[in-house]
């Protein structure tokens, strides 16, 4: 907390300053996360999830471009990016473009209200985290116009069941990202990971600083998962069932755009509960007497560093989850939702609610 | 006759048993007994009790054929026919089994179906359809199996000769 | 009620017993699986880790017997066709020319003594269609036709997978068949000449000419 | 009789309840939809086409239909020799060939009434059960990638591989062996067949224990499978379901200790059945489960034929193929225990020709399949993928 008023300084500096008219500072303060992103999305996601896939299948995954396939991805973009901009002749030819582009910009606009350090935060909006739950069931529409614009019957279902399952989880994840804010007693991101920050690292964050807070914390990443289609909850996209689900028919570009829309996502999601159960920027070491490992590791580019380095690690596991489990059903999806998650979430919500009054 | 019986091997004295219970039922709608050690059958004559002797064959107490191993339609040019071989055989009760033929006129002639005494007979039938023309009354549902719909002949025939063309496509390579 | 709560204890620890068989395995991918074929002795120690080969760089060794390509030592082969008529999917397409008996030295022997008494002009075998059954190496009386383990020989023009074997070239074999013909036609005349005295022993020994194949 | 499986009008379907009886059932006015899944469908295992009639996530009706990979092995069978059907054989379950030998061998050499030399017996089981669990290992592994899970698929494929190699380096090929001879084998094993395949064994056992933990155990997958699918005892027999399908139903049977053959009654093995513990006895769990488990019983037979198998130095295995095979006159019915059920050839020898004049084969695939339809109605989607996983049907042995 005591840190701040400083970093404030900071980035009220960086984002004050402009070139004539031209305010470059605010550019560079809104554009870095999505450079990020776009970056982080092209080179680890893809590659991290087929490496990390691969060494969990006793595989060597992509080898061949660069050292140990590390310029793997960017040879799949080139590809994508060559191949040729089918639309088929029966689909929606409007919805059937417009998907994808909903899909990309429902994932990223959320990223203007993630802070990625003390100074680097698009829009410190005073209700930021309903916001971002919010701005998230605006990839339902991207997703039901894609599959209803494609005219595939495969498709369709695809819409249909991610429809049902983002629209079902959002009770759950929203009720648990509730009890954070209600521990915080704000809806800023930027003020939720503040406070959390403190000469303690990891001691403060609201994962430890209170009994309750694990519930909603799993809570929210089991519904995060489904909110993302990721495995065990990606029957939307069930490649054995539903051959790709909602992006059945598409290829080249846009199918790198809901790629690259679903890697987005997944951080954003993974960059949510690390703010809201896990500090967000803040250094989890700890100042241990004279040795203050906390002060040496925060500041703007150690922020940034370890909320990157947090989502990152939410990602992991996510791909971890993927690697290992089956997949659900739609009716146990349900079940899941419905019958544990959220009475879970709800008594989550009660208990935080009574820690809070008596602290 | 004593003598051949007890040159028959368990297996097949198994069958012969069988059989004569069949025999005994049915007269003279089945012929005599082939008892040779690979595959001792008896030949259905008249093709119209087939279906009685099968739902015989299968909810008689002594026999209990309740499983059809295979269906397989054979060409006989010789005799101007084709027919059907059926393994029967137990499982439970008993470890017997006996093979059972069926044959009908080559040009337009018909089996009754046993498909809805073993389901197993449903597809078999269709292959032997599908593969010797034969047609098999009351069966629900008798179409081509493995040639497409609208091929033309029926490939196991002895006397088959292949279509040039199908849909514009060479067919003999 | 119990059963709804033991219903979500058997799915976390079920699926916490998963996850630490599959993070095992991502911590093991430092070690590699060796390339060693399986008739080396320590085949069975070197399987641990991740176990898939960068395939044209490294590979697993056929074993010596491996049934692959197909190949024919012409220079063994007798010209009996046995092969060819025992290949179920007909890769196999021989063309023989009787050798003249003065030929039957240049005609040569086998490798095991035999004397060989077939030009073999065409000995194609098409390893496209071949299907590596081994009928016909099994069935070949002179171990001239075998599978080697070279298994990787894809060509990017079918035609390419035709390969041929034969030991004349075309206008070499013209000749002999020319040669073949001109001699029967010399036996038929010399036959008929003797009144169809009772197939007399041919052997015409006409004088040993210059083959044009030769000469090239 | 009307035509089954038409959709009469938007508000009414027809159910077809058994063979004779049919319900015409009316409710809400939902539209049915058709849904062509296959014949390029990742889940229908190749080209099996199934049309099914949904009614939202659920199937109404599904016909499957057949004849994608038909190669016309019967009519090849009546051109070419005896011997030169094997390769043939190995075409049909291309997973399991050396049990398509095996049944093929067996069969012609009922015919032929020849002996078989014993060690050539031995080394015929070693490699039929070896073949098992590499056939048993796919149908494992795809059945999770059928329910989504990725990483058991590439363990099963990582140790079929090895059981690949050692049947390479014995027979020369990979997949197709042609191995298997009749009255023989196309070589003897070599010298230190018998230690690689120890090894193996022992390699094996700890693998298939994790991957019984990692995916058979999984509550998910326990979930998906479990009561789905459900194949009364003797509904199946009925069907003729055989091997895991039917011992998955309840029913101990077994060609290997029903109709013995080879040397199989000297061996002692398990025929595992479900006990209905673990899973409802027939539904998809049960069917996984026998597979699981046969899977040790066959690591039991390998290993008790290694320790029994004659040592006979100079061994040759064709010795005693007959020059050219000519069946005396006669038909024979003979059966193997495939690894997805009875594999029976029928087969008529006119006692002249070197080639048979009838060669039916009795496809355990193509049977378990039939009973699909009845299988499949009611059931939702993601539970048709599980059914037609848990029947394991290689589709070369179906259309054959």
């Amino acid at each position: 907390m005591s840190s701040s008023p400083s970093l404030n300084t900071w980035s009220d500096a960086l984002s004050g300053f402009s070139i004539g008219w031209f305010p470059l500072g605010l550019v560079i303060v809104a554009a870095i996360p999505l450079v990020f992103i776009a970056l982080y999305a092209l080179t680890y996601g893809v590659y991290g999830e087929r490496k990390i896939s691969a060494f969990m299948q006793d595989r060597l995954g992509p080898m061949e471009v660069g050292f140990w396939g590390i310029l793997q991805t960017l040879a799949d973009i080139l590809k994508l990016l060559q191949k040729e901009d089918i639309v088929p002749t029966a689909a929606d030819k409007f919805l059937f473009v417009v998907g994808p582009g909903i899909l990309f910009v429902g994932s990223f606009l959320a990223f203007a209200v993630l802070p990625f350090g003390p100074a680097f935060i698009g829009a410190d909006l005073n209700v930021g985290l309903f916001y971002a739950v919010g701005i998230v069931a605006l990839e339902v529409v991207g997703i039901l116009a894609a599959g209803w614009g494609s005219n595939n019957k495969w498709a369709l279902y695809g819409a249909v069941r991610s429809v049902a399952q983002i629209v079902s989880y959002e009770i759950p994840a929203s009720i648990a990202l509730l009890c954070a804010a209600m521990l915080a007693g704000t809806l800023s991101m930027q003020q939720i990971t503040l406070m959390q920050a403190g000469p303690g690292g990891f001691m403060h964050w609201f994962l430890f600083t209170n009994p309750i807070a694990w519930l909603p914390f799993l809570i929210y990443f089991i519904s995060s998962l489904a909110e993302t289609n990721r495995a065990p909850f990606d029957i939307p996209e069930a490649e054995s069932e539903l051959v790709a689900g909602y992006f059945t028919e598409y290829s080249g570009m846009k199918f790198a755009v809901i790629f690259l829309a679903e890697y987005g996502s997944m951080f954003m999601v993974s960059a949510i509960i690390s703010i809201a159960f896990l500090g967000g920027w803040t250094s989890p070491l700890p100042n241990i007497g004279g040795l203050e490992l906390n002060t040496m590791t925060s500041g703007p580019v150690w922020g940034a560093f370890w909320i990157i380095m947090k989502g990152f690690f939410f990602i992991f596991v996510q791909m971890w989850l993927r690697w290992t489990l089956p997949r659900l059903r739609v009716d146990q999806l349900m079940y899941l939702c419905w019958k544990v998650l959220t009475p879970f979430s709800l008594i989550a919500f009660v208990l935080t609610a009574v820690w809070v009054i008596n602290h | 006759m004593e003598e051949a019986a007890n040159q028959m091997s368990p297996a097949v004295r198994e069958s012969k048993t069988a059989y004569d219970n069949i025999r005994e039922r049915f007269g003279d709608a089945i012929s005599e007994f082939d008892a040779n050690p690979t595959m001792p059958f008896f030949e259905v004559l008249d093709a119209s009790r087939w279906v009685d002797i099968a739902l015989y064959m299968r909810d008689n107490s002594l026999l209990q054929f309740n499983y059809l191993a295979c269906l397989s339609g054979v060409d006989y040019p010789e005799e101007q026919k084709v027919g059907i071989v059926c393994n029967f055989e137990c499982i439970g009760k008993y470890t017997h089994r006996i093979a059972v033929k069926v044959k009908c006129q080559r040009d337009g002639g018909s089996i009754p179906s046993v498909s809805c005494v073993w389901h197993t007979a449903n597809w078999h039938e269709r292959e032997a359809y599908d593969m010797y023309g034969m047609v098999f009354e009351g069966h629900p549902d008798l179409r081509r199996i493995l040639c497409p719909e609208d091929w033309t002949g029926y490939p196991l025939r002895k006397d088959y000769q292949v279509q040039e063309t199908y849909h514009g496509i060479k067919v003999p390579y | 009620m119990s059963e709804y709560f033991s219903n979500i204890k058997t799915s976390a620890t079920t699926i916490a017993t998963g996850m630490t068989i599959t993070l095992k395995h991502f911590f093991n991918a430092v070690k590699r699986k060796g390339d060693a074929g399986i008739d080396d002795a320590d085949y069975f120690r070197q399987v641990d880790g991740l176990c898939t080969l960068q395939y044209p760089k490294e590979a697993i060794p056929t074993p010596p017997h491996g049934r692959y390509r197909l190949y024919c030592n012409i220079d063994d082969c007798i010209g009996c066709r046995q092969c060819e008529r025992a290949c179920p999917v007909e890769c196999i397409a021989i063309e023989t020319i009787k050798t003249t008996s003065d030929d039957l030295e240049a005609c040569g022997k086998t490798s095991g003594g035999q004397q060989k008494r077939m030009w073999v002009p065409v000995f194609d075998i098409d390893v496209a269609k071949c299907m590596t059954c081994g009928i016909c190496v099994s069935v070949c009386p002179t171990d001239c036709l075998y599978h080697t383990p070279v298994a990787d020989f894809s060509e990017f023009n079918v035609k390419n997978m035709l390969y041929h074997f034969g030991n004349l070239s075309k206008i070499e074999a013209e000749a002999k068949k020319k040669k073949l013909a001109e001699q029967q036609a010399q036996a038929a005349k010399e036959k008929a000449a003797a009144g169809g005295a009772p197939a007399a022993k041919p052997a015409p020994k006409s004088a040993p000419q210059q083959k044009p194949g030769d000469a090239q | 009789m009307q035509e089954l499986g038409k959709v009469e009008s938007n508000s009414t379907r027809i159910i077809r309840q058994d063979d004779k009886r049919v319900t015409i059932e009316k409710d809400l006015d939902t539209e049915h939809m058709v849904l062509s899944m296959g014949p390029q469908h990742p889940s229908t295992h190749g080209v099996l086409r199934l049309e099914c009639i949904t009614d939202g996530e659920v199937v109404v009706e599904a016909e499957p239909y057949l004849g994608y990979l038909h190669r016309c092995f019967e009519k090849h069978c009546e051109k070419i020799d005896y011997p030169a059907i094997v390769p043939y054989t190995d075409r049909m379950d291309y997973l399991a060939g050396m049990n398509s030998e095996l049944a093929y061998c067996i069969t012609v050499e009922k015919l032929l009434d020849i002996e078989i030399p014993r060690r050539v017996e031995f080394i015929r089981v070693i490699v039929s059960e070896l073949n098992r669990i590499a056939s048993h290992l796919v149908a494992i592994g795809t059945y999770a990638i059928d329910l989504g899970a990725f990483t058991p698929f590439l363990f099963c494929f990582r140790d079929r591989e090895h059981i690949m190699n050692l049947l390479e380096w014995i027979s020369g090929a990979r997949m197709l062996y042609n191995y298997i001879w009749i009255g023989g084998l196309a070589y003897d094993v070599p010298a230190d067949f018998k230690k690689r395949v120890d090894e193996f064994v022992t390699y094996f056992r700890p693998k298939a224990v994790e991957l019984y933990k990692l995916l058979t155990e999984n509550e998910i997958f326990v979930k998906r499978t479990y009561d789905i699918g459900i194949m009364p005892a003797d509904v199946a027999i009925n069907y003729g379901w055989s091997g895991p399908m039917l011992r998955g139903s309840g029913v101990k049977w077994d060609l290997r200790r029903n109709d013995p053959y080879s040397i199989y009654p000297e061996l002692d093995f398990e025929v595992p059945v479900p006990d209905g513990k673990f899973s409802v006895v027939g539904d998809c769990l049960s069917r996984h489960l026998v597979r699981a488990l046969e899977m040790e019983e066959s690591l039991r037979i390998i290993e008790q034929c290694l320790a029994k198998m004659p040592e006979e130095p100079n061994f040759n295995s064709r010795a005693l193929i007959p020059k050219k095979i000519r069946p005396k006159a006669g038909e024979v019915y003979g059966r193997a225990e495939n690894p997805r059920g009875e594999l029976g050839y029928y087969i008529v020898s006119d006692g002249k020709s070197t080639s048979p004049i009838r060669c039916k084969a009795r496809s355990s695939c193509f049977v378990n399949l039939s009973a699909m339809k009845d299988l499949s109605k009611g059931q939702l989607i993601p539970d048709l993928v599980a059914i037609i996983g848990s029947i394991d049907i290689v589709l070369g042995e179906v259309d054959r």
